[in-house]
């Protein structure tokens, strides 16, 4: 375990930091009652429990850095500062939609906000990020790309081709491993031949193990700091693990019964949040503070509901648009004149 | 007869044939204890046991070789894909693999497989959940390829793919997972390569396939009772064996074929349909071959746009009868 | 004008476009220091450095997928894929993220990049190492697709690929790369999505891609001077966009059309042709449309085998003569 | 380094190393020469230099066990006692080749002899091999399948994946490693972000790091039995990394000039057949039979290649035969009747 002395979040950032987690739980608590609503159309993952590490990291990039996340990606979208209302209003399908109603929750994205992607095809984003980073070290511009997945996608290949090409051109590319022990319904532990999906995988592209405790967001910060570091210096890719838990079920309607009761209550009672506010309280930060930051995020996530109630249908005329980068869809070649 | 839903058929079907062969075998991302995650396969990993019913890591390229080489020695293995898309992943393995193995080593391996997969659009997941991918697989020699529409047919087809000695990609189509419908008792085994005529008509000749074979239909009746427009549809159940004769022949009798896909544009199985008739029923043709599509576009996730992309009732109805009311 | 192989033309191409834009990088499996294994990229290494020209490990994942997340962050990145049979090893990187990231972003991304290969038969490679793999990437919405015929082609469509604000798939037919032609002095660049008229004819259409453009040409000829059938012969050179505008402006005057493919036959990239001319261009149709392709076999290695695979001038004067002569 | 120590193979089975050696390189000198005289078409990929590790682990096997090997695979299909002739012939690309000339040099398999195949698109065999395992290890026929590749062939995803799902399953596979210090033209330390591709990556799937002397038959003999006794047993699969060299070019007519001389110069002067044959005299075997076997050797080579050179052009009858199961390729339905 890396422990949190490397690098500590000054109190601004810890607030910045508790502010995130905050968001991010709201946020998804309420989308998830519009889910049963039927106004969240098609499928969400959430990433309740897990906010600590999207919050941990986020604090350490800088504005141009690049995020590569997963279908499970809220909480990294709206870390790097992407409104909620557009993200709601994706959610619900509607033409007001971050991604005007094509993405849907699995492919959130704001380029404007770093936000590069949100991927939904297990594996796919490392390569992709591994590519970003490489652009970067061509045109030394020492951003970084940070790239977030889940243990199950160790074990696909691509995984194990972003890791080695990213290590031996050293590219400026953190990955963060999220284990929530779960591939969906399966456990990672049934189906991985080694205990710490990533970590103990680090050593096979010559990169350092680094296992954190993911619901600790100071840890995360910590981490995350030297491994950014290390990547501006032109030092190379991190592969980082961070443990934590999903406290719902993988997508949707999942009620996550496949878990036993008491694993479950167990990471509740690790939710980083209440923990963090602990230590918040503990170490300086005052409770106003800390209350006002929470009804701060009620009040947003109320806006971006009625953002995304009153967010128009999407245009029948956009569906096709944006296929090629003229903004239309023509296969045909250019008329002859 | 049960009524049973195309579901439920999913996993009847297999446990048909598990209990029949103990040779087949089931591997996919949580389709053991979980059951899978559409509830696909439930009930099988309790009735056949874990090393019958195998869950895998996520690992498409391990899953689809290692049923190439348990089906290359001796057994029949049927390989889930969770959705259909992923088959990107490991196209190789499907393609340059499975699909040729026979064939470069002059028929010295059998590969009798199943890749099993939920293909097509309708949850509103987005472009890369939702794909229609059997066309993909029709451009691969060496590839049997099935998309049932009914109940009766996924058990009939199933079993019929498992029992095949060559590779079979089965496509179960998402948006037909609620779908009711009678299946037969006992044994149900229906042959790959015949299409079903699923309504007679003497105008034109619908050619749809899985989800697109109910919307043909109520199109169909609809265009006949307010239309006057009497057409055959026709379930073509599968793409290879293709079951030429039957379009040929349909064609023969009302000279006007349109088709119906959910698949982008460009390459579509229709466009193979289309150029077969173009060639071989060219001279019973009266009228240009009209091909209803989703538009050449990934698909999107909100509900009002994915409705518009893929073929609706609404449209099969109006382009076959501005077509129809054109060529009069 | 300056002679060229087919093969110096690819270097010489990108040579042109990394001179002019410094955010073009090639990267690939022996691209640097040893040239490619085909001697496609010699010299680049050499005068462009290896930051510019990186080798890589057996890796075609991450390859396409860096070139992806490359071209969305600013570069032009141009990736060898080392034979095309192996896109499969990487389709979902083409086909679920370069060719809908546009899409389901709403514009957000914009993937400028060139995925280069070397496409096709000829060099009894066999099944895995011989395909043409240019109708799997038509039937995806969001991939460009390129597949000249002469060294000139080469020049002009890599750098219009190059400087393409879309992802292009850049088919190089292994059969051509020692085939020479005069090329232009200096910048050359020739739009996607024209074909060109290789040879005019009245009495049929005969369309083309690739390493069949020569040989349809040659059959041409041979149908002239033997057989008095005065072909007009179409080189697609890209398949999207698809020039359907030179495709029926011949049919119109020909009112007979044949494509010559070198894919197998089920929905390569003629069945389109067929179906959209099947369409728009039915009634100028005077027979029915006859396609030429590889049977619907993985190809073998044999050099007596691949050549009765793929279409040769002897098969399509004759298979152009008995259908022109039936017809009459 | 595994030593010799654990298992040596008897003096017998020594000698059946050295017959296997001899045949494989005699017959890819022959096939080398015969190429350049235009009757072996298309592609070869020789082994010449690396015999010492088909033979090694041939001499461990069963014959109902499995061979997997790569578009390099000539020798691993002459160790299992695939005869020469035909062979020769579908390098020559004719009727009686061992594929009726439909697969050519980069596909040879004879099932008759255990040999699964030969895979030209890097990888892909090693989730193939894990399958017949898997296979093997349902029926319960305790047979086991040798996977063969090469060091580039470790950076590729499918690599990954089966070497996790083998260890998962416990798979009775062994995979063995031919490290021969480049993929193609270029050297694999400058795409590899490890030393030892292979078993550097051992322990990423909970297994033993396995490094062996691939020159050396009785090395490579040695850690083969330990592999598949541990198949067999049950428990599991094996990753072995075998350094060795090939003398000649990647394939055809590659001169493999973009290697140092003296590298080269050191691994002739390490020619597993020499010294192999140096052991045998200072360990027993008498020089009158290890003539013999070199002479009969060549004299199979001789009897292969007048098989070869008088065998018939495929019929094109063949063109469109076993694509199926039932022998043909038709597409179309069953004729209505
Ligand atoms: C290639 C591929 N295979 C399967 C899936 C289906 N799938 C979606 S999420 C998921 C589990 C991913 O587990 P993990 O990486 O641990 O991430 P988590 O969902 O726990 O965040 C699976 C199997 C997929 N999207 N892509
Ligand atoms: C997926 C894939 N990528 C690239 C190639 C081209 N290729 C054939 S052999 C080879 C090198 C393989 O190196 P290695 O695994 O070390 O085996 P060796 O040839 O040295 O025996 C490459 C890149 C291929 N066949 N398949
Ligand atoms: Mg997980
Ligand atoms: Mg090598």
């Amino acid at each position: 375990m890396v422990d949190a002395v490397a690098a500590t979040p000054d109190l601004d950032t810890a607030l910045r930091i508790y502010r995130t987690m905050v968001e991010c739980r709201d946020f998804e608590t309420r989308a998830q009652e519009l889910y049963f609503e039927g106004l969240v159309r098609g499928t969400t993952h959430l990433g309740v429990g897990q906010e600590a590490v999207a919050a941990g990291v986020a604090a350490v990039m800088r504005p141009d850095d690049w995020t590569f996340c997963t279908y499970r990606g809220h909480n990294h979208t709206l870390a790097r500062g992407t409104p909620m209302g557009p993200i709601l209003a994706e959610l619900f399908g509607r033409g007001t939609g971050l991604l005007g109603g094509k993405g849907g929750s699995m492919h959130l994205t704001s380029v404007e906000h770093g936000v590069m992607g949100s991927y939904a095809i297990v594996g796919a984003h490392l390569p992709i990020a591994l590519g970003a980073a490489w652009s970067a070290q061509y045109r030394g511009t020492e951003q970084v790309a940070a790239c977030f997945f889940g243990d199950g996608t160790t074990n696909i290949g691509a995984f194990h081709e972003a890791l080695n090409m990213a290590a031996v051109w050293k590219a400026p590319v953190v990955f963060v491993c999220e284990n929530n022990r779960y591939m969906e319904y399966t456990p990672i532990a049934s189906v991985t031949a080694v205990p710490r999906p990533a970590a103990d995988r680090a050593a096979a592209y010559g990169l350092e193990a680094i296992v954190v405790d993911g619901n600790d967001p100071d840890a995360v910060y910590a981490a995350a700091s030297t491994a950014f570091d290390r990547a501006r210096a032109g030092e190379g890719p991190s592969l980082m693990e961070a443990l934590t838990y999903r406290h719902g079920g993988h997508s949707r309607a999942d009620p996550g019964k496949y878990r036993p009761d008491d694993e479950v209550a167990a990471w509740k009672a690790r939710d980083p949040i209440p923990h963090y506010r602990e230590r918040l309280l503990a170490t300086g930060a005052d409770a106003a503070t800390l209350d006002a930051i929470e009804a701060e995020s009620k009040a947003k996530v109320a806006d971006a509901e009625r953002f995304a109630r009153e967010a128009p249908e999407p245009d029948p005329s956009v569906l096709e648009t944006q296929v090629w980068a003229d903004g239309g869809s023509s296969w045909r070649g250019p008329a002859h004149g | 007869m049960a009524e049973l839903t195309y579901r439920a058929a999913i996993a009847h079907a297999i446990a048909q044939e598990m209990d029949r062969d103990p040779n087949v075998v089931l591997i996919g991302e949580d389709v053991g204890a979980a059951g899978g995650v559409f509830k696909l396969t439930e009930g099988l990993y309790e009735r056949f046991g874990g090393d019958r019913v195998r869950d895998t890591p996520i690992s498409e390229q391990a899953i689809v070789g290692a049923a190439m080489g348990a089906a290359m020695t001796g057994l029949r293995p049927v390989a889930e894909l969770m959705f259909s898309d992923f088959f990107a992943v490991t196209w190789d393995m499907v393609a340059n693999q499975i699909a040729k193995s026979r064939y470069m080593t002059d028929g010295q391996v059998t590969i009798p497989l199943v890749l099993r997969t939920a293909n097509g659009a309708g949850l509103r997941f987005g472009a890369q959940h939702s794909q229609s991918i059997e066309s993909w697989a029709m451009a691969i020699p060496g590839l049997k390829v099935v998309a049932p529409s009914t109940p009766a047919d996924v058990v009939g087809l199933m079993a019929a793919a498992i029992r095949d000695d060559d590779p079979v990609i089965f496509c179960e189509h998402k948006a037909l997972f609620a779908a009711k419908g009678e299946v037969p008792d006992g044994e149900h085994v229906v042959p790959l390569g015949r299409a079903a005529i699923v309504r007679d008509g003497r105008d034109c000749t619908v050619v749809a396939l899985a989800a697109m074979v109910p919307k043909a239909v109520a199109a169909a009746e609809r265009l006949a009772a307010d239309h006057g427009i009497d057409a055959e549809v026709i379930d073509l159940r599968t793409l290879v064996p293709l079951d030429v004769d039957t379009v040929l022949a349909s064609v023969e009798k009302t000279s006007r074929i349109f088709t119906v896909e959910e698949n982008p544009r460009l390459l579509g199985w229709g466009a193979e349909i289309a150029a077969i008739v173009a060639d071989e029923g060219f001279w019973s043709l009266d009228a240009p071959i009209g091909r209803i599509t989703t538009p050449h576009i990934p698909l999107p996730s909100a509900s009002t746009l994915e409705d518009l992309a893929v073929p609706s009732e609404d449209r099969i109805v109006s382009e076959i009868r501005r077509r129809m009311e054109a060529a009069r």
